[in-house]
């Protein structure tokens, strides 16, 4: 089996007694998606935050790229090539759609010290941009301020951001969460392609997108993961059913 | 040097820094449930001593000055509050910034208009007046003593208000989510009043003891309102124990900076030379102490929700 | 949009022969607001009282509030001078502000007459033709204070003052006459307002006496934590450390301080009593150094203009430096830096009918001249 | 809108030069000096807009750059004057009282000052990084009033106003020319900064701190270039300004001044490009006018500036061009 694009070793971190990760392990391989589910308060987007780096785990490691990052800031990793949507839309609310992507057009060329050139007439920055917008089928919301977008567009549009990074991993926090049947359903096919530019570890309340798209499951309860594997490992798993399942589905 | 002028330089430094604490309990506690930065802090100090010298000269007496002193900032923080900062919690520093800063101008020029250019006399009461005598032969002032005593009465008393009733419950629930206890049916806009005339009055406090030490005059507030800064950056925002812990800090920096630094400079200058020199250096100090400490703590020593 | 205060809309009465000579433009900037507004007052209001008393109408006063910050200070000079075209500036409290304003505006060609700040910069060699110091350079009480020290038979003087020029000059204005040896010499922080350090240090000392120069809020503050700390040490100061604006701040802790002073309320003079009475009738307070300095600069003013047309710059020049006018100091004259050579006193704070105020109780200097006349080329 | 706000830019571009000629034609020299005041507080705010208006960053020490620049122009002058070297040791610097020399010295010295500082305090932000400022231009500030090399608290008066080649800088349309033609330069240079991927990268960081580090953009390196040309610009505006007033003193350091430019920005209108052009003109003719109507022109100073801020947001130019839009 290939190197594993994104590998996590007996993550733990705690606020106060409260354990939000315990003892986590999880890998990422090349090509695949990787399900993130579990119960509400389970710590699901604390295991994002420390990935991403906007969280300092207490201990474990995070290697990303063969590379150990547990050192690295937010905005290293990102250039390392996560590339991360958030479960709240977070967008720079005064720029339009299209100037968010472009924003992060900018960031993957490693070029935000120029001075003196309007971004607006720079070709190899709009049009990646509107490259991006297209495929998520934002294109015609390009010229409008994000703050005035619908929820469903944003989360699209969290989605261009992360596409322009060109990421080596994506990291994506509920995508669907709000979205709507047609477009839950859109974002579903969308994702199932995404999958071969770079692997995806997702976490999603949708649990019909979820056994639809994910290679594997990793079911976290209370900071645990207490089970991981394929769609049918999982729907079979006793414990799952007990914990997770049961309740939910 | 003695040691007794060591001690009496120590209680000095302390003296200054319980002073300075009254004022940056203040402004600690309002930035910590409103989060609200309020550059007019100064002015209240300077209202509580113009009232506390206008009633003390009026009645003779420095009580009822002092009681005048705190009746004036609080009523004051609270019409502030109400009229000005209460449409600032939405908006960002900035505005609340400028709209301060407006707030001093108005009170600065304000008292003028009504007690006159000239500073106000304002004396220690009879009974604190005198001295008493240290261990080691040294004398000390028995008015600072009581001032030191007062801090620390107030310490106690914030800490006891803040963890032990209902009002301080209110308050720290309000430090950590504001949306929450508005939730729970607290009446955010008179817990914000009240708090901020607390703020205010312990400023007032601090300029009517501090009145019958120095001069009762328009902008007195200011330098201090600076210090008070430098105390709750150093000790963490929002923190009552920092700003206990910053306050000494200063205090005790810039009084034995003040009494050492020129001395220490006798080593390898001239007399002449090594008093100006030390005393530029010593009136720096509690900045370059706030700027290591930073540089190792960005969000001061007792930082909250670091 | 300006405030004038014409003399002829408060004297009432016009004179046909007046009517005739050439009106006379002043332009006032001083100190109106915040904490060092007291001080600006003073001045304006003797200014102003004297102006009164002349029933000259020809004189226009316009006053303009700096608001202590020399940027303000000269951009208002720059106004009167350019835009008002007055003829004569004055007014200034502050050393600082002086500098800032003074050079710029004798630079252009206007009188300018200094009713308190001397900065020993333009006594020396910026000494200009155009600039009169009415009031005293700043040494001179310090000189005088340093000098009665040794008739006093002080042989161990503890001397602080602010660690700014005019604290550093201040002290080596004192040192200059002084002739003992110092218990100490400190520099305190502009501005401060706690002296309890500098006090303990001054009680550790062993000083037989304390010479200090605090202007403002800081004197008041020492003086009274200095004597609230219980010392008897004897303390002296410059006057307006001890003079009629801050007297009440400090309060009964005045008393018995020796001060230095060019001028004193009980000056006995018949133009310093009709001052003092007019003064009172007036304002409802007695007179302060910086209102007298006012009172004799517009005296001073007065008497040129009743001997030269102010647009006649050389002759105008030379009727000030006559200084033939009745000063309430007694006699007054101009040294070559036109800077005044005059007498210095010492006085002490007493309690007269409940109010603190002076009484002269020696004279320090007579015919006293500052240091720096001798580098002024002129 | 934006073109409102364009038509709104030139008026105010044109209406101060307009105002300096014409009185320099009337032979009325003070209201080509307040024309010149004009522009130079709105080049130090300019810089200042820079940090704040596209950065968030509300920086109550700016001061601390204006008056190094301001004592940069002093110390040159005075050196050049009496004709002394700089430096002796460890190498012989001689003082040139030529401006754009001056002008390149203020800015370097004091995008030094803005490194150290904002290195400092940039790792910090809200409340912590405007008390922080604030401290550290205090710091500076008593440094100036107790060094008395070049003047302490008296400060340093200027002789000779600086030159500048081919120009008579005595001339006050000249000098005010030289002010304004640097203004026009720095909001130039402003706009395009603003419109630059730079300032893409500062404006999306005051927006969202969290979603720019996400994409890979480290905001405080963002922010620390910002702060520093932000400094460099007031500091040339303070060398101007120490021209104007052929004086330079501790007050340029002080704390009321770095209120006064973060007042200038809000009366004009934060962030945008002619906000501190506004925002000086409204300024210095309160100042002005209020000056000469009562000694208590403070009070009513401060009652102006808190009802611009509890009712007029926006600015001027909020008022006369409507809200911002970003492209």
């Amino acid at each position: 089996m290939a190197e594993p694009v994104l590998s996590i070793r007996n993550l733990c971190k705690s606020f106060g007694a409260l354990k939000a990760t315990d003892d986590v392990s999880l890998d990422l391989h090349p090509g695949e998606i990787h399900a993130l589910i579990g119960p509400n308060g389970a710590g699901k987007s604390t295991l994002i935050h420390q990935i991403a780096g906007t969280l300092k785990h207490n201990s474990g490691s995070i290697h990303f790229m063969g590379r150990d990052v547990s050192a690295l800031g937010v905005s290293h990793r990102a250039q390392l090539g996560l590339g991360r949507t958030f479960q709240i839309s977070s967008l720079t609310p005064e720029f339009s759609a299209l100037r968010n992507v472009m924003l992060a057009v900018q960031a993957n060329q490693g070029s935000s010290f120029r001075f003196w050139k309007p971004v607006m007439t720079d070709a190899s920055l709009k049009d990646t941009a509107r490259d991006m917008l297209g495929r998520v089928g934002l294109l015609d919301r390009a010229d409008i301020p994000s703050a005035e977008l619908s929820h469903g567009e944003r989360r699209q549009l969290e989605i261009a951001i992360a596409l322009a990074l060109g990421p080596k991993a994506f990291l994506l926090d509920e995508p669907m969460a709000g979205m709507g049947p047609e477009g839950s359903k859109r974002l579903t096919a969308f994702l199932d392609t995404l999958r071969h530019e770079a692997p995806i570890l997702l976490i999603e309340h949708d649990m019909d997108a979820v056994f639809a798209l994910a290679d594997r499951i990793s079911v976290l309860v209370y900071g645990r993961i207490i089970a991981t594997g394929t769609v049918d490992d999982i729907r079979r798993n006793p414990l799952v059913r007990e914990a997770y399942l049961g309740e939910s589905v | 040097m003695s040691s007794a002028l060591l001690i009496e330089q120590a209680l000095n430094g302390l003296q200054f820094g319980v002073m300075l604490f009254l004022m940056a309990a203040g402004l600690t506690l309002i930035f910590g449930v409103m989060g609200v930065i309020n550059l007019a802090h100064g002015s209240l100090y300077m209202v509580g001593a113009f009232a506390c010298a206008a009633v003390a000269a009026y009645t003779g007496s420095f009580w009822l000055g002092l009681v005048a002193s705190l009746i004036a900032a609080a009523a004051a923080g609270a019409i502030v509050e109400v009229t000005v900062i209460r449409r600032l919690y939405n908006r960002d520093h900035l505005d609340q910034v400028l709209a301060t800063f407006a707030l001093i101008l108005i009170f600065s020029e304000g008292t003028r208009w009504v007690f006159g250019s000239f500073p106000l006399y304002l004396d220690i009461p009879k009974v604190l007046q005198g001295a008493i005598s240290l261990p080691g032969g040294g004398q000390y002032q028995l008015y600072r003593l009581a001032i030191i005593g007062a801090g620390l009465i107030v310490a106690i008393g914030l800490y006891l208000l803040i963890a032990k009733t209902r009002l301080g419950m209110r308050i720290r629930a309000g430090e950590s989510d504001r949306e929450m206890i508005g939730a729970l049916g607290v009446d955010i806009a008179s817990l914000n009043t009240i708090v901020f005339a607390l703020g205010a009055a312990l400023a007032g406090l601090a300029g009517a003891l501090v009145g019958a030490l120095q001069s009762v005059q328009v902008g007195m507030g200011e330098p201090v309102l600076i210090l008070a800064f430098v105390v709750i950056v150093i000790g963490g925002i929002g923190s009552i124990k920092g700003a206990l812990a910053g306050a000494i800090l200063v205090g005790v920096v810039d009084t034995m900076g003040r009494f050492l630094l020129p001395q220490l400079f006798t080593l390898f200058m001239q007399p002449s030379q090594a008093a100006t020199a030390g005393a530029a250096i010593a009136s720096m100090l509690i900045y370059i102490v706030m700027a290591f400490i930073l540089a190792v703590r960005p969000k001061g020593l007792f930082a909250v929700n670091a | 949009m300006k405030r004038i205060a014409a003399a002829a809309l408060m004297a009432g009465l016009t004179f046909a022969g007046q009517a005739m000579a050439e009106p006379v433009k002043i332009g006032m900037i001083t100190t109106l607001s915040g904490g060092g507004a007291g001080l600006g007052i003073d001045i304006r209001d003797g200014f102003l009282l004297a102006i009164k008393e002349s029933g000259n109408k020809d004189i226009k006063v316009i006053v303009e509030d700096d608001a202590q910050k020399p940027e303000l200070a000269v951009q208002i000079a720059d106004k009167m001078v350019q835009s008002e075209k007055v003829d004569i500036l004055t007014g200034i409290v502050w050393s600082n502000l002086a500098m800032a304003v003074v050079p710029g505006v004798v630079g252009q060609g206007t009188f300018y007459l200094s009713t308190n700040a001397g900065p020993s910069a333009l006594a020396g060699a910026n000494c200009n033709p155009n600039y009169f110091n009415v009031a005293y350079q700043n040494d001179n009480l310090h000189e005088a204070m340093g000098n009665y020290a040794n008739t006093a038979n002080y042989k161990k003087t503890f001397i602080l003052a602010p660690n700014y020029p005019a604290g550093t000059d201040a002290l080596t204005g004192f040192k200059r006459f002084y002739k003992g040896a110092l218990a100490g010499e400190l520099y305190t922080k502009v501005g401060q307002t706690d002296y309890a350090t500098e006090i303990a240090q001054i009680r550790a000392s062993g000083a037989d006496s304390v010479y200090f120069f605090l202007p403002g809020g800081m004197g008041i503050a020492f003086m009274k934590q200095y004597s609230q700390s219980g010392i008897s040490t004897p303390v002296m100061g410059p006057g307006f450390s001890f003079d009629q604006d801050v007297l009440g701040a400090i309060g009964d802790a005045a008393i018995g301080v020796k001060n230095s002073s060019h001028w004193s309320k009980d000056l006995d003079n018949a133009a310093n009593k009709k001052y003092v009475a007019a003064f009172k009738a007036e304002y409802k307070r007695l007179p302060s150094l910086y209102a007298t300095q006012g009172y004799d600069t517009a005296n001073l003013i007065l008497s040129a203009v009743a001997k030269a047309s102010v647009k006649d710059k050389d002759a105008f020049r030379a009727a000030l430096k006559e200084a033939k006018f009745d000063s309430v100091r007694g006699k007054f004259k101009f040294g070559n830096n036109n800077h005044p050579i005059q007498d210095i006193y010492v006085r002490e704070v007493i309690k007269e009918d409940g109010v603190l105020t002076n009484k002269i109780v020696a004279t320090s200097f007579t015919d006293h001249q500052d240091a720096y006349a001798a580098s002024c080329k002129m | 809108m934006a073109d409102r706000e364009r038509l709104v830019n030139i008026a105010l571009a044109l209406i101060v030069p307009a105002c300096a000629v014409a009185a320099h034609g009337m032979g009325e020299p003070f209201y080509v000096t307040l024309a010149t005041r004009i522009a130079i507080l709105a080049l130090a705010a300019v810089g200042l807009n820079l940090a704040l208006g596209l950065g968030g960053l509300v920086s109550f020490g700016h001061a601390a750059f204006f008056g190094i620049g301001g004592y940069a122009a002093g110390i040159f002058a005075t050196h050049a004057f009496n004709q002394t070297p700089l430096l002796t040791a460890p190498v012989m610097i001689l003082a040139t009282n030529q401006m754009p020399v001056i002008w390149l010295v203020s800015a370097v010295v004091a995008g030094l000052a803005a490194l150290l500082i904002g290195l400092i305090s940039l790792r910090t932000s809200g409340v912590y990084f405007i008390m922080i400022t604030l401290a550290f231009a205090q710091m500076i500030y008593y440094f100036a009033i107790s060094w008395p090399a070049y003047g302490g608290e008296d400060g340093l008066s200027i002789t000779m106003r600086n030159g500048f080649p081919g120009v008579n800088t005595l001339n006050p349309l000249s000098f005010f020319l030289i002010a304004y033609g640097l203004l026009l330069l720095a909001l130039f240079a402003f706009s395009r900064l603003r419109d630059s991927r730079f300032g893409a990268a500062l404006q999306a960081t005051r927006q969202n701190e969290v979603r720019v580090a996400s994409i890979g953009i480290r905001p405080l390196r963002i922010r620390l270039v910002a702060f520093i040309l932000s400094g460099m610009i007031t500091a040339i505006a303070g060398a101007l300004f120490a021209d104007l007033n052929r004086f330079v003193g501790p007050s340029m350091l002080s704390w009321s001044m770095s209120g006064e430019l973060i007042v200038l920005i809000i009366l004009g209108g934060t962030g945008r490009l002619f906000g501190p052009v506004a925002g000086a003109i409204l300024f210095v003719l309160f100042e002005f006018a209020l000056g000469g109507l009562t000694e208590h022109w403070q009070l009513f100073l401060g009652l102006i500036l808190l009802a611009v801020v509890l009712f007029g947001r926006g600015g001027l130019i909020g008022l006369l061009a409507g809200k911002v839009r970003h492209g």
